[in-house]
């Protein structure tokens, strides 16, 4: 896996605060979730990344190249998305995305033609020729993500692309993003705070707490091999019970996690909970690995003062810190409610 | 392509195509940035409305040299009093008004509204960084410029070689060729430079433009108080408006009209400081602007 | 034996309250609004009561002119809204006891954070503003002492000082139009959990929201909106579970795709089943149309189980947060 | 785990750990304190630096001329202060309480924050008061002072000076009521008050003596003449209509403003 960023051990001051002291970590091809809570350090490092500010201390590589020198040649290699839905109303869209290509060394006619292909590919195809005054919020999310495209860069920035958007067009966008990380052979740095959306998107993560670089890798990584079966089962209450008290007699632990059950055991877990649900006559609507979520890997990590009493989660204690592949707490009888 | 053989088709595999050829770099981006601004100083590309303001005044700075022509090649050459034509130096007189409209609102619309729809950080996440994109802008407003400052004297002097009114012989040509375009460019870069300062000063173009017409015309009326109260004429270098006219009429060899007791020296050197002054006001400015991401 | 796991618990976080029961605080009877021709809102009718709930609806589907009119920002031109019994847009003592966070960013730049809250309180005619705008402040994790202006503010720490400007007179009807915009993670944990808190304690928190994950947690009570109509109401999970009649796709993964495809198609009656291959590290999978989900949760154990095969995975394609959304609001 | 009780039937209960933090609920606030905070408010968000130094710049303009006027040392100095004195009070000071008083409320409407004063159990009258003594209480010391001064420098004949303290506050006090208006109801109400002030005021209201009634610049010229004898024409009411007629019909426009606030769609 040939990293397309490399960061290491970098310090970053404003004045008296401490934006990044000492982050350290590589973002390679596919989808990159860039995670921290607000003040971690996350600007920081994307304005490092692009070579706008110079590090105090410690060394970046983008593409093999030192922003700090290599600067416009990089940027050059970029795409970005900033988090503000800020456009110039009125200049055309496909105006807009041809003059941020044409200024990224696109020559003019390749420019206009690139500009339309990353308007259709976004979805704007017939609006493309429309001033951006007049244009949604889901609009503009689209036209900011064509510009970030239609100079071909070999890495794009994404902050909050899914910002404004209702839930049918976030899917639309989640989905295009993904295309970009795999089909299109560009690497994408998306920095966002829905974890639900980076679960979705992504397939590594970098968790930034406190300018430091919490913990990073692939998210199968950093949630750990799940252990244990997560199982919504549904029919009549008492088969339910039946099932239940058939998989608990075999020994394993039973946890309620929200609408869901927790059991976590040895041995041929899986089919010990089929047999016991068809001998209870239960039905199940949803079964599957039990993973921990990557909210418990990104409060876990300390990126949060306290875990979030989530609902769903209420029963499972939210694990403290999880190295990487740690096997699940202790189990603990059901907390009474 | 040559055709099918009959009977055969293929899928053309419309994925994401990646670009290989030649990236025009960072010249390439400020060339870009140039030819986007100066469009879009001028209207061009844009609705009627934007073209509104610009182009009258461009117009009523070509108007005079227009007249003026048509009259020399629509009378007999003896009508013509032979001090009807203006000097290319006094030709500024005549359009100074509307130079300074026009220059009022080109850097202001050319500097001030990146700010507010988001582009400065587009820029700034280009291959461009502060100074390449200030040189850009400043290429933009210069050329913008330009069209009233460099072209109305350059049309006066083509038309009247032509109907061999003006300079004759190669000599006299080329020395009137060289005054015109050095005023032109002095004056283009006088302007450019004091009006990228004070467009600098904030990010509304209607503030920004309404400050430069106050700045010309209170230090208009400043000297216009200085002079009631006997103060030396080279204080109305104070004005850029007196400093341009001034310094037109000196490049062209005609003593300075508006203040001869001021040596060349002072109004040189105020040239300068209002030019260059000007220049580093903007780029100050925009160092210290804080991108928001 | 039994009693050491709970029976299915109840809605958490105590906001299992049934709207029917208490007397409710909003009412929107037949009412729409037109902009010119273009319809706002067209007859919608329900009552809110106390606890969250979550409006949701796709961008331009009229919640933001729904939530205003709720707030008395703007007339209906047809139908009545009452909050809390009385007509916000002309009863001015109703306008006391509703805190509102709207969509748009624009605060009183002029001020620090504790100047805009306390005059929220003065506004409001609260006894003590001073007391009232530290406690608010303190509430949403804002130093009251901060003495920079909003415009200095991140998009996230200016989202709180909105909501802290909606609590500080202590209100009854809580309208929130995407209030945990721009928030981190912990953040966000931190205003749903206490937005359940402020749903528990009787008031009413009418929140709209685009992350539907986020909505889960609210609570489950939600409004959806679609076109300027109301779409669906009550109990998302139950809403859920009426969409069984709908065909749904379900996945499921297992060691022997065929095998368990063969019995399926035999003895539970689905209408067609697709194979997927395994993929490297990942087991085959077999997907499921049916019309009947209920009959097919019911069997497939029985079916795996026969059929000699293990069920690593089951997951209904269709079942989800956004599937559910996106099957109330299409036109 | 047995599910939680739900709450008593009453609409509000105490749980152990409340979340409130004000004590008894409001009633309904007190008019003066609201009247002082709004008015606060409106003073602070609209005296920004540009339009402060903008518009002092214009005052410093004009003053610089009286001074060169006193210079010269005019031979008519009444009939020229009298002349001074009406120019600035027709231009000057209306354009000064049209760059504040649109902004007062009108800003607030075009960025959506109005929602944080309209939204109070507070009568929409309350709002426009603030509005307008914000306007009146930036103007008069901005404009007005230098106003008074320079007409003083010109002249400082008793007749002239009162004659223009009197113009002054009139016309100060029913510009803002108009142009605080003109930024309720007009979306871009900067230039559609330069309009007003330099072409209705300027050249339609000259036409006759009707069309000049419908001008508050002709009231102001009146006070002037009544008080300093020099004729000024158009400006040929009484003292007493020329105070009374513009501080009624502010009050009027003021009333209109607040009805139409009350009625407004609030982003």
């Amino acid at each position: 896996m040939d990293a397309v960023i490399e960061v290491a051990g970098v310090v970053k001051r404003w004045g008296p605060t401490l934006a990044l002291g000492g982050a350290t970590c590589t973002v390679g091809p596919g989808v990159t979730g860039l995670l921290g809570a607000n003040g971690a350090g996350k600007t920081t490092l994307l304005g490092l990344i692009l070579g706008l500010q110079l590090p105090d201390d410690g060394a970046i590589r983008v593409f093999g190249l030192d922003p700090t020198q290599a600067g416009p040649e990089i940027r050059a290699r970029i795409g970005y998305s900033p988090e503000h839905h800020l456009l110039p109303p009125d200049v055309k869209a496909v105006d807009f995305v041809r003059h941020v290509a044409e200024v990224h060394g696109l020559p003019r006619r390749e420019a206009t033609t690139r500009a339309s292909d990353a308007l259709w590919q976004v979805g704007l195809g017939e609006e493309r020729g429309r001033p951006m005054g007049t244009m949604s919020t889901g609009q503009r999310q689209r036209i900011k993500l064509a510009q970030a495209l239609a100079h071909d860069p070999k890495l794009v920035l994404l902050d909050e692309p899914t910002d404004g958007l209702d839930p049918v067009q976030r899917d639309a966008m989640l989905e295009l993003i993904h295309r970009i990380g795999h089909e299109f052979g560009i690497t994408v740095l998306l920095s966002s705070h829905l974890l639900e959306e980076v679960e979705r998107v992504c397939d590594h993560a970098v968790i930034l707490n406190g300018g430091v670089v919490a913990t990073y890798g692939s998210l199968d990584d950093l949630r750990g091999g799940g252990e244990g079966v997560t199982i919504e089962l549904v029919g009549p209450e008492a088969n339910v019970q039946a099932a239940l008290t058939a998989v608990h007699a075999t020994g394993a632990q039973i946890f309620v996690e929200g609408r869901s059950y927790v059991i976590l055991g040895h041995g041929p877990l899986f089919d010990v909970v089929r047999d016991a649900v068809d001998d209870a006559g239960a039905g199940i609507r949803r079964m599957g690995r039990r993973t921990i979520s990557l909210e418990q890997v990104f409060l876990g990590v300390g990126a949060g003062a306290h875990p979030t009493s989530d609902p769903r989660r209420s029963g499972l204690p939210s694990p403290s810190a999880p190295p990487p592949s740690a096997p699940p707490p202790p189990p603990v009888l059901p907390s009474p409610r | 392509m040559t055709d099918l053989p009959a009977g055969e088709a293929r899928i053309l595999d419309r994925g994401y195509r990646h670009f290989t050829g030649e990236r025009t770099g960072v010249p390439g981006a400020v060339r870009a940035l140039a030819v986007h601004s100066f469009q879009r100083a001028l209207g061009l590309r844009r609705n009627l409305w934007a073209k509104a303001l610009p182009l009258p005044a461009v117009l009523i700075a070509y108007l005079p040299a227009i007249v003026f022509v048509g009259v020399v090649a629509l009378f007999p050459v003896e009508d013509v009093p032979t001090d009807f034509l203006p000097s290319y130096g006094d030709y500024y007189g005549f359009v100074i008004a509307a130079i300074m409209l026009f220059v009022a609102f080109v850097a202001p619309e050319v500097l001030c509204t990146d700010r507010r729809t988001g582009m400065l950080g587009v820029y700034l996440s280009s291959p461009l960084d502060r100074d390449t994109y200030l040189l850009g802008k400043a290429i933009a407003i210069a050329t913008a410029l330009s069209l009233v400052c460099l072209g109305p004297p350059l049309l006066l002097l083509v038309a009247n070689v032509l109907q061999s009114q003006g300079p004759d012989g190669v000599g006299d040509i080329l020395l009137a060729l060289v005054r015109v375009l050095t005023a032109g460019v002095v004056l283009t870069l006088f302007y450019t430079g004091i009006t990228m300062g004070m467009a600098s000063l904030t990010d509304r173009k209607t503030v920004a433009t309404a400050g430069i017409i106050l700045v010309f015309l209170v230090s208009i009326m400043v000297t216009g108080i200085l002079n009631v109260s006997g103060a030396a004429e080279g204080s109305q270098a104070i004005s850029p408006t007196y400093l341009s006219l001034d310094l037109a009429s000196r490049i062209h060899g005609e003593p300075g009209n508006l203040m001869p007791s001021a040596s060349s020296a002072l109004v040189w050197g105020a040239w300068l400081a209002w030019t260059v002054g000007g220049f580093a006001l903007a780029r100050f400015r925009l160092h210290a602007v804080q991108v928001s991401r | 034996m039994s009693a050491s796991w709970s029976s299915a618990p109840t809605a958490p976080g105590g906001s299992s309250w049934v709207p029917g029961s208490a007397a409710p605080m909003i009412e929107v009877a037949g009412a729409s609004k037109w902009f010119g021709d273009v319809v706002a809102v067209s007859e919608v009718s329900f009552a809110v009561g106390p606890g969250v709930t979550a409006l949701l609806g796709p961008n331009g589907a009229g919640k933001s002119t729904l939530l205003r009119m709720l707030c008395g920002l703007t007339a209906a031109d047809q139908g009545t809204v009452r909050v809390l019994g009385a007509d916000p847009r002309t009863d001015l003592a109703v306008r006391g006891r509703i805190g509102i966070v709207p969509q748009q960013e624009a605060v009183f730049e002029a001020l620090d954070a504790y100047g805009f809250v306390r005059l929220a309180a003065v506004l409001n005619g609260v006894p003590d503003p001073d007391a009232a705008a530290r406690g608010a402040l303190g509430i949403v994790e804002l130093d009251p002492d901060d003495p920079r202006r909003i415009t200095a503010y991140s998009k996230g720490m200016r989202q709180r000082v909105k909501v802290a400007q909606a609590l500080v007179n202590d209100p009854d009807v809580l309208v929130l139009d995407e209030p945990l915009t721009g928030l981190d993670p912990r953040q966000r944990g931190h205003m749903i959990e206490l937005f359940a808190r402020l749903g528990a304690e009787g008031r009413c928190v009418l929140v709209s929201s685009h992350v539907l994950d986020e909505v889960e947690r609210f609570g489950s009570r939600v409004l959806v909106v679609a076109q300027g109509r109301l779409a669906a109401t009550g109990d998302f999970h139950a809403i859920r579970d009426l969409m069984d009649d709908r065909p749904h796709k379900i996945r499921v993964r297992t060691d022997k795709p065929r095998e368990l495809a063969t019995v399926l198609v035999e003895r539970v009656g689905v209408l067609g089943v697709t194979l997927e291959p395994p993929a490297p590290g990942r087991a085959g999978a077999v997907v499921v149309d049916t019309t009947d989900a209920p009959a097919f949760r019911r069997l497939v154990a029985r079916a795996a189980r026969h059929a000699g095969a293990t069920l690593w995975e089951i997951t209904p394609l269709d079942d989800d947060l956004e599937s559910v959304f996106r099957y109330l609001v299409q036109p | 785990m047995t599910a939680s009780t739900p709450p008593p039937a009453s609409p509000r209960h105490q749980p152990d750990q409340r979340v409130s933090w004000a004590t008894s609920h409001g009633q309904a606030p007190d008019t003066a304190t609201v009247l002082v905070a709004e008015y606060r408010l409106l003073l602070r968000s609209v005296a920004t630096r540009g339009r402060l130094v903008a518009i002092a710049a214009l005052a410093l303009i004009s003053t610089s001329i009286a001074l060169a006027v006193r210079l010269v040392g005019p031979e008519d100095p009444l009939g020229t202060g009298v002349g001074f004195a009406n120019a600035n009070l027709t231009t000057l000071v209306p354009v000064a309480v049209l760059v504040f008083g649109s902004a007062t409320l009108g800003d607030l409407i075009d960025d959506g924050s109005l929602v944080y004063l309209w939204l109070r159990p507070i009568p929409s009258w309350i709002h426009v008061a603030a509005a307008w003594a914000a306007t009146v209480t930036i103007t008069l010391p901005l404009v007005g002072a230098p106003v008074l001064l320079a007409t003083t420098l010109i002249d400082p004949e008793g007749s002239l000076v009162l004659g223009t303290l009197l113009g002054l506050l009139v016309a100060v006090a029913a510009y803002a009521a108009l142009f605080v208006t003109g930024g309720i109801r007009f979306r871009r109400s900067l230039p559609w008050g330069l309009a007003y002030i330099l072409i209705w005021e300027g050249f339609v209201a000259l036409a006759g003596a009707t069309a000049s009634k419908l001008a508050v610049r002709s009231y102001v010229r009146s006070i002037l003449s009544e008080t300093t004898g020099e004729r000024i024409r158009l400006g040929e009411f009484s003292l007493a209509t020329g105070i009374v007629v513009p501080l009624v019909v502010g009050a009027l426009v003021l009333l209109y403003a607040t009805r139409r606030l009350a009625k407004t769609d609030v982003a």
